[in-house]
């Protein structure tokens, strides 16, 4: 009956970027899916802190009675998240955290993220080497936080050097044109370790007519067909999850209070490396890989055991 | 025809003051409807702009009938820091220049705010507040003397200082982060409690936002600097030649716009607790919007500021209503571009109509 | 001519402008009560010494001294304080900003202003205005206005009657009289002789940037002044050129435009007339009584409201100035700056109707619009030294350059509203003979000016315009000065209703 | 009325040296000094990173710089006419992922699509600046948000759509021949060679400046106004889808992003190669040196190893630096 379904409030303030969308695509989903959410209420557009707490506030106004927020800010969000709480609402921040006591949070490990991408890149570079560190937005938490867990790797091997670090400002073209500038300045690189701008650092290696190195970038589809693909042109390589169905994931946590059942304020999800290296890895990767997505598309589309929708309802991307 | 012809006139009308500041209308006293007509075809965004608020308003009751205290003080604070940012790029406007490094004037107020207020008390916040004033003054008076001296124009200038002052920003603070005193944030976020009068209704927000445009803006217009700043800005060469230095009040119309800038960045401070280095990003482009559709020439010299604050708070309540109205955000952005076109659009329209008649 | 008795002692003062030279050596000395006349043609240097005696611009060389003191002025302001102030060839009004609000910016004061204005004869503005919204021979009246209000020691204006009606001019010749009447001197610039020799008690003559006499403009001195202004040969070439128009012939068949009862607010009313091929049309007018509305009717600027305008006998629908241009109608409208691309040069506004339609979109034939081009260039001798940008030329030769506009791409009827505006005399008589040269070779023109004299000279017949009716119509050899006047001020009209 | 140059012949209290000698002949010939300062700049890196400038460096940094002088060539046109496009980014993004996600309908169809956006997105601008007389920096700023919002809403209908970069598109972006001249030189410079003799030869180029430096002269002149800034506006959004397309082919894939990065090079490209903001004054061959200053720039920064606050700082300074060396120049 509609009198038991919930209406859910989703606030994002990065538009145009596909991990937010298929984030929301997964919250959609996951709303279908659940078959007890009548509404979802998407307040959706660029900005910071400041917007991200009016929206919040017409989220609570519009009645919803969960949101889930993909914080810009940490502490800056806390006064809105404390009013949503005494009025009832259940508060997940997805993907970045938030330190409000009253709010789940249900996000992506960003240092760990860093860290163990950048440990398989040393390690497989046997702990010596020179490598390239291409960042992402510069004031960025999450870009800080990677950076954290890079640096945390990195002290674990001394004979590695980091010849270069850039912000590829989560730019396809701007992080291409780094590489390209770095390959021709002739410095000496044997391994990249991306946020998340991978597939163009690799096409830089192809255009220069340079042979690859070792690169370890995201979970997203293209790079994870280059992965497959390159293989036998001597390409190694990995990519690390962020799935952006932490936004499903949180729908069916919040949902899961709204039913009186608990969950741990924190729930961390601890990213995975694929690489190429082995044939069974190789196998791995097969499986996810689609050729038919879209190459910026995160091919890790569901966390267990929060999310319930299937492949179809997610590509559908749409909400009840 | 005597040599000082007709003083003893003069005199009669003026009351015997020969003051050049004595108000316009001293002497002919056209009928009060007269004068308010001829007030409202001079300043058709004074009176539109209200109007059309008071309509979008309405809407918004009537698709959402639970509007209350804690939605008006939505509104108020979503829309303070962006009614700061046009009011800065406004009197910059006026002058006939632009500044395009409004957003990250914001941000280094912000997050010198945020870094130098933390473990400040409230009364240590003010003082610092007044130093951050200051400074953002000191960073628009910086950007005029370049524009000024360089003679680049002031879109290059701007648009380069811009990179410089967000580069800056980052500096200062490096990611998110910084505080300041509950009673500080409160200036902005708590609604109005004096000793006699508690009221939910009033958001400081809201106060906030009319007294720092009264405070700053009605002195300027007021006096002679106002009156600078609009010559400059509809005939530099003329006003040059009728006495007027041009340089210095191109510069001083930049000051303005550091000073509203760095209030902007103080109420991004107080409405969010933090700083964010690139928390003002957004606002250049969209304080441009708001000044535009509040009705301020690009070309300078025509133009008010009620206008452009108006704008900044419809611009924050159309996307309360698509969210009322539960619309997909993505087809939002589309209504709310549109918006933005069509707002303009039929004000071009309109005056098109006007000048055929 | 001692030195003690000069006020203003300006001696051999340059000034270039990247590869423009517009003054070598111009010296001026000015004595105190004295009306001094700078003349020259166009392009002399009259405007740009002026703007170096009042700190606009910073001279190369030479020097300046006020009361044999040495002085550089560094703005207007500076000027304004040491007690010399300046009417500028162009308006220096704030046009967003009202006739009070001007004032207070120059820090005059207001009544004393409208007590000026009241003198000469705008008695009833209203000083919360916009600039803007005035027609531009009030906001010249302003300006001088604003610069007697400040009571300065040296007055000057730069071409001021030029863009006045012959009785707002009047008001200021009496205000100048009274000015030197208590002491004060004045630099008068006009490019009429009559005035000149009415008005000045001396006159310094520039030719191409040098200081080449100072002469006493009495009447009968005209001759010895164009030739001092113009080099000798040039004033043959443009005497013989200038000559009075023959008797009018009977015009005859299809007129070439044809108006009848147009209308424009209660600005134009029923006003009907005609011209034939071959044909001058003059208009006189006081200032405001519907010509610029006439003109602008006429040539697709604005719409009529009621009545028909005809070209050929073929009633047209003007709804943008492209339409009248079509159907032959060009205008060369009052203000030139509303005409010309001032950063452009001067051959793109000379072509710029050539490629107006789309059909001219494509590439450019180059010879052959160089060749148009420069024929009309030279056809006017628009002094091209600064030619790469239009805003560097001179005001009498942005002028040209609207003219020769039409002359390079053609018309059938050519609506001039006082193409002599701000033009030198040499210029002018030229201007006339063209005026009758492309009457005789069948074009039609309808000529508006503000020097009445001018008309019988150039025009086959006369209407006069007042309240925006036509008040009087004359063939032009009976157009004399005095007659018109009358009719300009609506007196035929009472008369012959008293009749 | 005010002249557009606004202290045009104003007192000058930085004034240069006599006539004869270097800078005079600069002056006059501003392309020459703009090229002199990117020779500067080239030699800036070399003496950085000895060994970096070498015909692969310089064939990638005309490879990078073709998508912003395409996108720079559109907002030359409208910035002479005194307008400005913030919607090129938006468009670039659009027909990129438009073209993407409909290359199974063949590629020839999915680049008309691209480009298609990019001449609705034009039309639209050029209806509301030209006829209705809407502000262009207003007009464009929300189209170019409209238009982001429409891909965004058609992006999440295409997740499962198989996008797929044409193979001659992606040689467009990337593929060079002859070792180091880069493929996407083959579309960029006929584009520059029509700009430039379009401009300075066609009719509809005189109007372009005229109309920028005198909207109402071109009226009294018979010139229908509204036509040449529709024409104007429709090509700059063409130039961007086309940029658009350049762009993809050199990533391979497309992202809702892809161009922003572009938009205010686009603009400041079109600025350091002296075209004025205010229109009727400049050229594209000013515009091309810039986009390549500025490639160059970016180039300098990467390889130099410092903060990215001070980058950016350094990225400004040096902009404004250069434009403040120009102005002297040609002041
Ligand atoms: N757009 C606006 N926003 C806010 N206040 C405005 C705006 N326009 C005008 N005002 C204020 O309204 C009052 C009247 O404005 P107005 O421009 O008519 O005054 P004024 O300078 O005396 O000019 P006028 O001589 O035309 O009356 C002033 O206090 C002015 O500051
Ligand atoms: N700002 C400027 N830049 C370049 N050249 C200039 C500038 N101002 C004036 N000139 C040039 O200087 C010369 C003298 O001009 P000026 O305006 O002084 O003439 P004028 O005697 O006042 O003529 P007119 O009677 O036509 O007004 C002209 O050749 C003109 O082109
Ligand atoms: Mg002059
Ligand atoms: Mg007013």
């Amino acid at each position: 009956s509609a009198a038991d379904k919930y209406v859910v409030g989703v606030s994002n303030t990065l538009i145009g970027n596909g991990w937010r969308e298929e984030m929301i695509c997964s919250i959609k989903a996951q709303a279908e899916a659940s078959g007890i959410v009548s509404k979802v209420v998407v307040a959706n557009r660029n900005g910071g802190p400041a917007e991200q707490i009016a929206d919040l506030r017409n989220l609570i106004s519009a009645g919803v009675n969960a949101i889930i927020v993909n914080p810009s800010d940490r502490e800056a969000l806390n006064p809105v998240i404390k009013q949503a709480a005494t009025k009832g609402i259940v508060v997940v921040a997805v993907d970045q955290a938030v330190s409000a006591p009253e709010a789940y949070v249900l996000t992506n490990d960003q240092v760990a993220y860093g860290k163990v991408g950048a440990t398989w890149l040393f390690e497989h570079l046997k702990g010596k080497g020179n490598v390239v560190e291409m960042r992402g937005i510069d004031g960025v938490p999450a870009d800080a936080d990677r950076h954290q867990g890079f640096t945390e790797a990195l002290k674990n091997y001394p004979d590695i050097k980091v010849v270069a670090s850039t912000f590829t400002g989560w730019a396809l073209n701007k992080g291409a044109q780094q590489m390209k500038d770095l390959l021709a300045s002739g410095k000496e690189i044997d391994g990249v370790w991306t946020s998340g701008i991978d597939s163009v650092v690799v096409d830089a290696f192809k255009t220069a007519q340079k042979s690859y190195v070792p690169v370890v970038g995201a979970d997203n589809n293209g790079f994870v067909g280059q992965l497959i693909n390159l293989k036998g042109d001597g390409f190694s390589g990995a990519a690390v999850t962020n799935p952006p169905s932490v936004g499903g994931a949180g729908l069916a946590v919040a949902l899961d209070v709204l039913q009186k059942k608990d969950h741990p304020h924190l729930i961390k999800i601890t990213p995975e490396v694929w690489d190429n290296t082995t044939d069974a890895n190789l196998e791995n990767l097969k499986k996810v890989y689609d050729a038919k997505l879209d190459p910026f598309y995160s091919i890790d589309f569901e966390v267990k055991p929060y999310t319930t929708y299937t492949m179809p309802q997610i590509l559908a991307c749409k909400g009840p | 025809m005597t040599a000082a012809p007709g003083k003893s006139r003069a005199s009669e009308r003026n009351g015997g003051a020969s003051d050049a500041s004595a108000p316009p209308e001293a002497d002919q006293r056209p009928s009060i409807a007269a004068r308010l007509h001829r007030f409202m075809r001079r300043n058709p965004a004074l009176v539109g702009m209200p109007a059309l608020l008071v309509l979008v308003l309405a809407v918004t009751i009537l698709v959402h009938p639970e509007f209350g205290a804690f939605d008006l003080q939505s509104l108020a604070l979503g829309a303070l820091p962006l009614a700061m940012a046009a009011a800065a790029q406004t009197v910059v406007v006026l002058s006939g220049g632009i500044d395009l490094s409004i957003g990250s004037l914001m941000a280094v107020s912000n997050v010198l705010a945020a870094s130098t207020m933390q473990h400040a008390s409230y009364q240590e916040a003010l003082l610092l507040a007044v130093l951050i004033l200051i400074a953002g003054a000191v960073q628009g008076a910086l950007n005029g003397l370049i524009v000024v001296l360089s003679r680049i124009p002031d879109v290059v200038v701007t648009l380069t200082t811009g990179f410089i002052w967000g580069g800056v920003a980052l500096l200062i603070l490096e990611k998110p982060g910084g505080g300041a005193p509950e009673g500080f944030l409160n200036l902005a976020t708590g609604t109005l409690c004096t000793d006699w009068l508690c009221s939910a209704w009033v958001p400081n927000a809201l106060i906030l936002l009319v007294t720092s445009v009264l405070l700053v803006w009605l002195p300027v217009r007021r006096t002679r600097i106002g009156l600078l700043i609009y010559a400059i800005g509809s005939d530099r060469i003329a006003a040059f030649r009728s006495g007027v230095n041009v340089e210095l009040t191109r510069i001083l119309a930049y000051v303005f716009g550091g000073l509203f800038s760095a209030i902007g960045g103080l109420a991004l401070t107080m409405t969010t607790g933090i700083g964010a280095p690139l928390a003002g990003t957004y606002y250049t482009l969209s304080g441009l919007a708001a000044i535009v559709i509040g009705g301020v020439s690009l070309t300078g010299g025509r133009g008010g500021m009620l206008g452009p604050v108006i704008a900044a708070l419809l611009l924050t309540l159309i996307p309360t209503d698509l969210i009322y109205l539960d619309i997909d955000p993505n087809y939002g952005q589309v209504i709310q571009g549109t918006l933005i076109v069509l707002v303009v659009m039929i004000g071009g329209f309109a005056a098109f109509l006007q000048s055929r008649k | 001519m001692t030195e003690a008795s000069s006020l203003l002692e300006i001696r051999d003062v340059g000034k270039r402008f990247g590869s423009v030279v517009a003054l070598r050596a111009a010296s001026l000395t000015v004595r105190a009560g004295e009306v001094h006349a700078l003349m020259g043609a166009n392009g002399a240097g009259k405007s740009t010494l002026v703007k170096i005696l009042t700190g606009v611009f910073a001279a190369d060389g030479g020097t300046v001294s006020l009361d044999g003191k040495a002085k550089a002025f560094r703005s207007p302001a500076e000027a304004r304080r040491a007690g010399i102030v300046s009417v500028y060839q162009d308006p220096a009004l704030v046009p967003d900003l009202t006739v009070a609000q001007n004032l207070r910016l120059a820090r005059v004061s207001l009544p004393a202003v409208l007590d000026h204005l009241a003198d000469l004869g705008v008695g009833h503005l209203d000083h919360a205005s916009f600039i803007r919204d005035l027609p531009y021979p009030i906001l010249r009246l302003i300006d001088l206005a604003r610069a007697l209000a400040s009571d300065p020691k040296i007055l000057v204006l730069d071409e001021i009657t030029a863009a006045l009606p012959a009785d707002l001019s009047e008001k200021v010749f009496r205000v100048v009289h009274s000015w030197r009447e208590r002491g004060r001197s004045v630099i008068f610039i006009s490019h009429r002789m009559a005035e000149v020799s009415a008005l000045c008690d001396r006159a310094t003559v520039l030719r191409d940037g040098v200081t080449v006499g100072v002469t006493d403009p009495a009447r009968g001195s005209e001759e010895r002044i164009v030739s001092l202004m113009l080099g000798s040969e040039v004033v043959k070439a443009s005497a013989e050129a200038h000559r009075a128009a023959e008797p009018s012939p009977r015009f005859a068949g299809v007129p070439a435009l044809e108006v009848r009862g147009l209308r424009y607010g209660h600005r134009v009313n029923d006003v009907s007339f005609s011209i034939h091929p071959g044909e001058v049309l003059g208009v006189a007018a006081l200032e405001g009584q519907g010509q610029d509305e006439l003109f602008d009717c006429i040539a697709g600027v604005r719409r009529a409201e009621a009545g028909s305008i005809l070209a050929d006998g073929k009633p047209l629908r003007l709804r943008h100035p492209a339409d009248a241009i079509r159907a032959g109608l060009v205008l060369v409208p009052a203000n030139r700056i509303q005409a010309l691309l001032p950063q452009r040069s001067i051959r793109e506004n000379v072509a710029l109707p050539m490629v107006r339609g789309i059909g001219a979109w494509g590439p450019i034939a180059m010879t052959a619009e160089r060749r148009r081009v420069d024929e009309a260039v030279q056809r006017l001798r628009v002094d091209t030294r600064a030619e790469s940008e239009l805003r560097r030329l001179s005001g009498g030769n942005q002028q040209k350059v609207v003219i020769a506009r039409w002359l390079a791409s053609g018309f059938q009827t050519l609506l001039c509203f006082d193409p002599t505006r701000g033009i030198d005399i040499g210029t002018k008589r030229q201007i006339y003979a063209l005026i009758r040269d492309l009457a005789a070779a069948g074009s039609a023109v309808l000529l508006f000016t503000s020097e009445l004299p001018e008309i019988p000279l150039a025009c086959d017949r006369t209407i006069v315009l007042f309240g925006g009716r036509i008040v009087a119509e004359m063939p032009a050899s009976a157009a004399d000065e005095a007659t018109l006047l009358r009719a300009a001020h609506g007196l035929a009209a009472r008369a012959e209703a008293l009749a | 009325m005010s002249l557009p140059a606004k202290t045009g012949g104003q007192r000058s209290r930085f004034g240069l040296g006599g006539p004869g000698g270097i800078l005079p002949f600069l002056r006059r010939n501003t392309i020459l000094a703009l090229i002199l300062l990117l020779i500067a700049f080239v030699a800036g890196i070399e003496v950085a990173r000895p060994g970096t400038v070498t015909p692969i460096w310089i064939s990638n940094a005309l490879l990078f710089a073709a998508p912003l002088g395409i996108l720079g060539a559109g907002q030359t046109l409208v910035m002479l006419t005194g307008g400005i496009d913030l919607s090129v980014a938006s468009v670039a993004t659009g027909s990129a992922y438009l073209l993407a996600t409909n290359a199974s309908l063949g590629s020839v169809a999915a680049v008309l699509i691209g480009l298609g956006l990019g001449l609705g997105v034009g039309l639209l601008n050029g209806v509301g600046i030209a006829v209705l007389r809407v502000q262009p920096l207003v007009m464009t700023l929300g189209t170019g948000l409209m238009t982001e919002g429409v891909m965004v809403v058609y992006s999440q209908k295409m997740l499962a759509s198989e996008p797929r970069v044409p193979e001659f598109i992606q040689a467009l972006g990337a593929g060079k021949v002859l070792g180091a001249v880069p493929l996407d030189l083959f579309l960029w410079a006929p584009i520059a060679i029509a700009m430039i003799w379009g401009l300075r030869r066609t009719g509809f180029g005189r109007l372009t400046y005229a109309v920028g430096d005198n909207r109402q002269a071109c009226e009294l002149a018979g010139v229908r106004v509204w036509q040449v800034l529709l024409v104007d506006y429709v090509l700059c959004g063409f130039f961007a889808a086309l940029a658009g397309l350049v762009l993809v082919g050199s990533t391979n894939a497309a992202d809702l992003s892809l161009a922003d990065v572009y938009l205010l090079p686009s603009v400041a490209a079109v600025i350091i190669g002296g075209t004025s903001i205010l229109g009727g004054r400049g050229g594209y061959a000013g515009t091309i040196i810039g986009a390549l200053i500025l490639t160059v720039l970016t180039s300098l920064l990467t390889l130099l190893d410092a903060p990215e606050p001070i980058k950016q700082i350094l990225y400004g300074a040096i902009i404004l630096l250069l434009a403040a060396a120009y102005a002297r120049l040609t002041d």
